[in-house]
Order: structure tokens, then C-alpha cells, then sequence
């Protein structure tokens, strides 16, 4: 692993701020109390605990004790879901959500499915947006809950979640939205923008992996998905991953002071990125909203080749990207996400997300396209649907 | 789990070097199996001659990393080989070439296999020869597919 | 916090050892890679984790796809409950468990109940023992799982796991176990146990906080709590917590290859620890097993004091211990363990426990003793039950 | 939560140097409440004047942290003080004098204004006296405990 690795796979997980290593650090040996505990020194640790809900409760504009801590968004999205669905199953048994969620929300909406719940799953638009309008007309007098994603992980286009709030509020049901990977990306007013419950995970923002929230309104029932010892108020058992939880806290704070900086230095690489794949490998489409999308992502069809072998042949030249959402690879369906904004299978196979950083540089970029252009030729050359496509005068 | 350590490294060697990547014009037999829809295709071509041995094989694969292994072995498998010969080229035989592949990537092996059965069914046809043993290629092979996906857990 | 603390609370949580932290630091920075992603990096991170996953299996005799990774305890017995009542419930809808488990068992029961499900909750005997006839004869057609905890958090109570288990399976039902404070503690050989499931936790044995495991024999069919990508051979979702899993691996190796010597160092101490305070202490109870008990747990109920009080004079006095479980504490409700063994109301809320490990000394422990006689004079002093006692001669 | 480091300085302070702990043989009025199964019992003896002024007060409390510290408090709110002006030492004056109480122990401060009334109202029987707005204790107080427990989440 001596050569230099070129890491544009943020979306998929993030490095561990060095400050964010060093405030989890004491929590593992001098002060690995149990934060429950009665002692004095447990008692200092679950004060730094409330810091970092207090410093992810500023962020998001809601309580502290509107925070909770979770083992990861997975854990989150599952909870809301099925939590909701438990605790208002006497109000309704109707759920609506996006065709495009990670499937960390449609895999729980399936498992409800199975248990006498219904689920609406929403068409989106071909840049990956779903209607505010047809979330109006999805909902019935039966509904509990909307889920709709904050941004998504593949293509990375941001929703209307405000507009999209608005409308649950008017409906008097309940709006979720998993913001696992906006959380630390785009500022979020959970008041201002309609949130009642909001997912995210610390590993997506520089923080450890295995730690993850869920902002609750104060005024919501929720069922416990974990229940339990009394941690996280009653609402969620587990003894308490101090270090975790002060290492997410830590990432919060410096994810806080830098997301504009963050979004422009990442924006102007992307936008470079993008123009210059566009312009310089032909026979691709670029995924996603072209501005109201997160500002690391980068998502492209090659069409004529198959993902797998592009991200063999980028690893080979030291460049980490994925091929649809990172938690699918090893899969051999092709991205639901793709499929649904349209994509044939066949274009969707073709996939390649690159996500960014702010310490991605331009060299980083540069380098990384030019390997690009190579490989997909490269894999064209080997492609009998290319073969086809020339021999057919390169027309559909 | 990540594709890159699961292929052993016979698997990577011929990815990153694939053997016999081309078209060969006039080829006795032409054979393309897979469908875009799932994400593999093999195109494989064979240059036989009047013995009925393999002079030349050549291919062209959409697909994973496996997928290019698999046709770039079953292609050195079948250089030089008879007609009869080439039948017996397993997916198997493919596998064990490439010292394995990971459960969910066996379908690749299956693909090769009836890569050679088709061109070599297409070379039967255009020279009106009964090769035994051998069976009209499937149109689609969905089904076959699935159930080998199945088995890789 | 510059005074010497003597930790005795063990059995709430423990120190991570510096050779775990030195294995799950480079996972945070250098190697912070998902372990799910294509390239190269991140499956040697991958391997690292099966390696974990293998030493585990190891430790426990099965296969190492047979352990899955969680993010703790509590959530592996809500997982074993939920997921085996959804999973079975065209069979039945009918738990065994008993009186003295961690309310990550009794809670999840509790939840299940609310939802069409019918549960025994065994009684145990003076010392917490669960008999494993009464086990028998809870059986019924539609019994879905047997869910008794190996050993006892509060009490150190080893369970008859390997009777239940053989008694479960000659009917056909499954059995889990919570096995939270016994692995890494206690041999455990799931086969020869005839454990069908078992939950642990790494902070129990030196290893992180937010980390657990659950095994699950190879021919169960379980649901899962948490829906999403494909981590953990689709049955437990959410990015793979690499360092914590890693970690837990160097502390199971650790525990492993100390079992012995760091039973025959604890159960020396605390059986000196025990001797001396039911000798020099009057009016006090010893709770749980003489010998089939965890050891490096001693519990008592000190009469005419109250447990809260009791913690805080020791804290005081630098000594770590706990009323209860860590989980309950704040909580103004007796525990429930030693109500189930008979104790009075009032005499349970005089409960101490103080669970040593391999690093207490015999100082430590006299120390110990020493301050806890006095303490448990001073409040006495001030007891008006005890003064009621004294007055009517000493006698009940 | 930790208790040690929710309670304010002055519980702790109280905690540990609890003030007037003791008996007084042949006092004026003594009151207990509270009961052991829910984990508090507070006993105060009150040494009263024949102007009704509280010349000393001691207390024997079972109890957590809070409940000691809340009788503490009590005992020096009432001593020097007139039955009347006794009568006023309400929970909160307690709570106040001591930086208040995390909020699941607030039962413990009620506890303590129960003790005094309870003290009182012994004191005023014994002596056939009626003090105006004291009620007689209750026997089990329970269910006014419940209460505020929920109160404090
Ligand atoms: C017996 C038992 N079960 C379950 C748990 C819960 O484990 P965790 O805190 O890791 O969720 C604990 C400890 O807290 C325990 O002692
Ligand atoms: C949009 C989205 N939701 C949920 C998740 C799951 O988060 P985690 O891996 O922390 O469980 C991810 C990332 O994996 C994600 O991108």
C-alpha cells in the first residue's frame, strides 16, 4: 500500500479527523467509565456526552433532549420507521417514501409491508427529485408517516424537504428524512425546513463509524426499536459509546465551522471534474440535479462498459470511487437509484460515483479524469455492445 | 466485500491482462451469450480449422471483473484444443484455471462455458456438422443465471 | 480527578486494554476505508475483520459465519427476541425467559407482549437459580424461543444454559442466551451448550463501547432489526464498524488466553472480599450463588441503608461501585433481580455490587472493606429503621 | 445519569456533613414519613418552646443522597423559627436553600416538608394545640410520591 491513494469515495465513509481521534482518545482508556454510573468521575462523562448533543442540537437547531444517540443511520432510518409504525399503528398503517431511499428506509418499508402495513413508494423525476405534489396526493387519511430522503447517497440530489415538510404538517402526518448523507454537508434548520425526525451517521462526517443519531420533536411518540436500559432517556438501551458519541459531537462542531468553506473548494472541483469527463469521454450521462445537489458528488453512466471492472481498473491506478452506493457492491442487481431516474439496466450497470472531499485537490481531479478516459476506452475496446454500437455506425 | 481480495490472483492477472481480447474476422464460429440487463455479456470467437481444431479464440466481454477472467481463461482453455476437446471445458475447468472464484461470481464460469457452446454450436450450423453432446444455446438465460446466483449465497 | 479511584464496577463496564486501542486506532485514520467498497484497501480492512469474526468463532466453537456483528448488547437480545418472534410467528407466539434478566430481554419481552405475543417469566430460586424442570414444564405448542441469560448482571448467578438448551431442543424450540457478562469470563462452547443463540458485548471484556455480537446457529431463520445494505451477510445493516470490531477481536483474543488465570486471581480476591465483610459487616445479606456465580462478582444487601448513599460515601472515598445494574441507577425502583430472589423492598434498596477484575489488588480490596465498615456504620447511625431495630432489642 | 455530579454543591455539602443528625429524648413533636419500600423514610424530632419556638431540630433519614441532604436543610430552615413561620418551609424553600434537585428527586424535598408538618402536627396533638392550615399526616404517601415522580420525567 506504498503508492498514494486518490480517495473519492467520501460518500461511502469518511477519514477520522485527527481532532476527532484525539477528543475520543480518553474515552477508551483513563475515562472508560460507564457514563450511567453513580461515581463522580461517570458523572463527568456524560456531561461531555450532553456537549456533544448540545453542540448536534445547536447545529440543527432543536433541544438537546431532542437528540438521541444510535449505533449508525441505519439503526436511525429503522428506527423511525418501524418506531412510528409501532407507536401509530392504531392511527394508520400507511407509509410514503421515495423510489430512490437507501435501502436502509425501503428494506424497512418492505419488512412493514410483510406485517400488514402499506407503503406508497414515490416515483422521482429524472434528475432524482421527488414532487412535493405527489407527496400531496399520496396521502390518505390512514397515513403515519412520510420518509424522504435529505440528499441522495448515489446521484446526490437534494430534495425539497422544507416544501415536502409543509405538506406532512398541513396533513397532520408526521415527515422523517434521513439525512445521513446532507448531515454535515448542507446546513439544516430541523425548525425552519418542517423536520420532525432526522437520521445521520458520524462516519459520513470525518467521525467514527458505528455512532448515529435521530433528532425527535419533542411532541412525538416514538416505540423503541432497542429497548432496555434507561440510556438515551428510555428511548434507546445500550450502555452509552462515550467515546463515540464525543467524537461524533467533535466532528459536528469543526463539520459546522467549515461547511461553507467545505462546499465551495469541493463545488469548484466537482464542477471542474464534471465538465471535463462530459466534455472528454463521450457516450456518458451525468447523474443527478445539475445544482440542487450536494457538492462532492459526482455521478456518471459509461455506457457500453460494466461497473465493477471500471472500479477494478481506477483501483489499479490508486483511485477509490464505487459503482452505485457503497453497501450494494458485491450485489449484481444494478442501482435501484439509477433505474428509477430512468436509466436502462443496461446504462445502469455502467455507473461510477465519485464523491470529494475538501482535501481532494485539483492534481487529485486532474489525474483522476485522465485514468478515467483511458479505462473507458480501454473497456469499450472490450465491449461487444460497443462492437455493435460502431458496427451500427454508432447510432442507437 | 471488496472484489479486489476476493479474486485470488490468477483472477486479477487475467482482468488487468486479459488474453485473446479481439474480434477475428470470418471466424468459423461466433458465440454471444449473456444479456446487458444483468450486466455480463461474452462474445467469443473461434477460428477452427479443417480438423476441427481451435487454431485461434478470441472475445469480447460487458462485465465484471470475473466475467473478463472467465472469458480470457476459457479462451487460452480452448486454444489448440479439438472441437470435442473444447466441450469439455467446464465452467469448472474455468474455475479451477483461475484457482476460484467467490460464490456470488460462479455464474461468470457458467457464462464462459456457454460461450464456447454457442460459438462452437454457430460453427456446427454454418458447416452443417452435429458436434455431440452439444446443445442449442439459450436465448436468454435469466433463469439459468438466477439459480446459480442463488447457490453463491 | 488526581486521587487514586479503585474500580469495582466491572460488570458495568471496562477498561479498554491499550493493546485493543493500539489495533483500532489505524482504523480510524490511515485505514478508514469501508470495508464493503471494491478497492483494494478497503478489503484488506475487510479480512481484518473476518479475522476478528474468526477468533470469536474460535473462542466460542462455531463457524465464523455464524457470528454476526452488532452495536452491543442490548441490541443483540432485542435482535435474538424480535427477530426470532417475527421470524416464527406462523409457528407460535409464545417466550420462555425468567424473572432475573437485563431489561434488554425483559424490555424487548415486555414490547412483544403489546404485540400478540404471550410470555413466562420464570421465577428462580433464592439464588437466582432458574430450574431448568420449571423450564420443562413452561413448554408449550406454540413456545418460539427460550430466552434465559447465561449469567446474572446484578448477582453473578450462572445460569444451567447447557440443561435449558438440551431441554429446548429436545422440544424443538430454540434458546438464546444473553451471555453479556459471562463471555470472555466463563468458557463457552455453544455446541456443547446446545446454544442455539448468544448475545455479547465487547465493553464487558475490555474491548469498546457501541460493539457486540450475537451468534446464530447456521440452520436459524431470524428477522432482522436492522434492514439496509448487505453488512454482516445481509442480516444486520449499517456501514461495519471496523475499528470497534477489530478491537473486539484483540480483546476476545486477550481474554482468551487469560480465562484461567484471571478466574483463580478474581475468585481469590473476592472471596476474601466476601469473608471479611459478612464477618465484620453485621445485618448483611450475601446475594446470588456461592459457587456457581461469575468470579469476580460479590453482591450485598446491607440492611437499614439505603444503596444510593451507600455509592456516594464510597465514591467519596475513591471506591467505584454500583447499586444494582448501571443501566438502573437514577432510577427509584428496587432492583428487579433481587426482588426476584426474594429480597424485601427495603432491604433491596440496600444493595451494593462491586465486581473487581484481573487488575484489583488485595490493597484494593481491603481498602475496600475498610471504608465500606464505616460507611455502612455512619449511615446506619443515622437510619431511623435502624434505630426502630435497636430499639426493639435487635430482633425483627 | 450520575448522582454525584447532578447534585448541586450544597446537596453534596449536606450529604456529606448532614447538619443536626440525631435523636432528642422526650421531644416536643415527632414526625416520620416516607416508607422503606419506596426507598426514603425521614424521622425529624422537634425541642419547641412554650413561646412555639423551635429550639432544636435532629433528623434520622433512610434514604439516597437527596433525602439526606433535604432533611439536613429542613432541620436548619426550622430551627429558630415559630411553629407558624415553620409552617412555611415548604418544599421549595427547601429545594431553593439547597441550588435545587435533579429533577427525579424533588419527591425527596416534599419528603422533607412532610417531615415537619408531620413533627408539628405530633407536637400540636401532644399538646392539644390547633396550628392553623396543618393537616394531619398522611399515612402512606405513595400516591402523592408517584406524582411528582412523574413530574421530574
Ligand atoms: C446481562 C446483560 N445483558 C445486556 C446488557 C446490555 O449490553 P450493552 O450495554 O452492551 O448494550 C448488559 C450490560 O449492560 C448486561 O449486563
Ligand atoms: C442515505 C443513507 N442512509 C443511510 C445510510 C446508512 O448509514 P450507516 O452506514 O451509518 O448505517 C447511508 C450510508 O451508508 C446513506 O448514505
Amino acid at each position: 500500500m506504498e503508492k498514494k491513494l486518490i480517495y473519492m469515495d467520501n460518500a461511502a465513509t469518511t477519514k477520522v479527523k485527527p481532532e476527532v481521534v484525539e477528543a475520543m482518545m480518553p474515552y477508551f482508556t483513563e475515562l472508560f467509565y460507564n457514563p450511567s454510573s453513580t461515581y463522580g468521575v461517570a458523572g463527568e462523562i456524560a456531561q461531555e456526552v450532553d456537549k456533544a448533543r448540545e453542540t448536534i442540537a445547536d447545529f440543527l437547531n432543536c433541544e438537546a433532549r431532542e437528540v438521541f444517540f444510535t449505533g449508525g443511520g441505519s439503526e436511525s432510518d429503522n428506527w423511525a420507521i418501524k418506531g412510528i409504525a409501532d407507536a401509530r399503528k392504531d392511527k394508520g398503517n400507511h407509509i410514503i417514501t421515495s423510489k430512490i431511499e437507501h435501502h436502509a428506509v425501503t428494506h424497512a418499508c418492505q419488512f412493514l409491508e410483510k406485517n400488514g402495513y402499506e407503503v406508497t413508494y414515490l416515483d422521482v423525476d429524472e434528475y432524482g427529485m421527488v414532487d412535493p405534489k405527489a407527496v400531496e396526493s399520496a396521502i390518505k387519511s390512514n397515513t403515519i408517516l412520510i420518509t424522504i430522503m435529505f440528499a441522495n447517497n448515489e446521484i446526490g440530489t437534494i430534495e425539497p424537504v422544507k416544501e415536502i415538510g409543509r405538506i406532512a404538517h398541513e396533513h397532520g402526518v408526521l415527515f422523517h428524512t434521513d439525512a445521513v448523507q446532507a448531515f454535515g454537508h448542507v446546513a439544516i434548520d430541523v425548525k425552519e425546513m418542517n423536520i420532525d425526525m432526522l437520521s445521520a451517521s458520524a462516519h459520513k462526517i470525518n467521525g467514527p463509524k458505528g455512532v448515529g443519531l435521530m433528532y425527535i420533536n419533542k411532541s412525538i411518540r416514538i416505540s423503541n426499536l432497542i429497548h432496555g436500559g434507561g440510556q438515551e432517556r428510555g428511548k434507546r438501551a445500550g450502555t452509552t459509546n462515550a467515546a463515540g458519541i464525543i467524537g461524533f459531537g467533535k466532528a459536528v462542531e469543526i463539520a459546522a465551522s467549515t461547511l461553507e468553506e467545505r462546499r465551495e473548494h469541493e463545488m469548484r472541483l466537482r464542477n471542474h471534474m464534471v465538465s471535463r469527463v462530459m466534455e472528454e469521454i463521450p457516450y456518458t450521462k451525468y447523474n443527478g440535479h445539475k445544482t440542487e445537489r450536494l457538492s462532492n458528488n459526482a455521478s456518471f453512466c459509461f455506457r457500453f462498459i460494466e461497473g465493477e471492472s471500471l472500479l477494478l481498473m481506477l483501483d489499479m491506478a490508486g483511485i477509490c470511487g464505487s459503482s452505485g452506493s457503497a453497501c450494494n457492491s458485491g450485489s449484481l442487481d444494478p442501482s435501484h437509484v439509477l433505474l428509477a431516474i430512468g436509466c436502462p439496466h443496461e446504462i445502469a450497470h455502467g455507473s461510477l460515483r465519485l464523491t470529494i472531499s475538501e482535501e481532494t485537490t485539483l492534481e487529485d481531479v486532474d489525474y483522476t479524469v485522465d485514468k478515467l478516459k483511458g479505462i473507458v476506452e480501454r473497456l469499450r475496446s472490450m465491449s461487444p455492445l460497443y462492437e455493435d454500437f460502431i458496427k451500427k455506425g454508432g447510432n442507437d | 466485500m471488496s472484489q479486489a481480495t476476493e479474486y485470488s490472483k490468477k483472477v486479477m492477472d487475467h482482468f488487468s491482462n486479459p488474453r485473446n481480447v479481439g474480434e477475428i474476422e470470418d471466424a468459423s464460429g461466433v458465440g454471444t451469450v449473456g444479456n446487458a440487463k444483468c450486466g455480463d455479456i461474452m462474445r467469443m470467437y473461434l477460428d477452427i480449422d479443417e480438423n476441427q481444431v481451435i487454431r485461434e479464440a478470441k472475445f469480447k466481454t460487458f462485465g465484471c471483473g470475473a466475467a473478463v477472467a472467465t472469458s480470457s481463461m476459457a479462451t487460452e482453455l480452448v486454444k489448440g484444443k479439438t472441437v470435442r476437446e473444447a466441450l469439455e471445458v467446464t465452467n469448472k475447468a474455468v474455475m479451477e484455471a483461475l484457482d476460484g472464484l467467490p460464490p456470488v461470481k460462479v455464474h461468470c464460469s457458467l457464462l464462459a462455458e456457454e460461450a464456447i457452446h454457442a460459438a462452437l454450436w454457430d460453427y456446427a450450423t454454418k458447416n452443417g456438422i452435429s458436434i455431440e453432446g452439444l446443445k442449442p444455446p439459450v436465448d436468454d438465460i435469466d433463469e439459468t443465471e438466477e439459480f446459480y446466483e442463488m447457490q453463491g449465497e
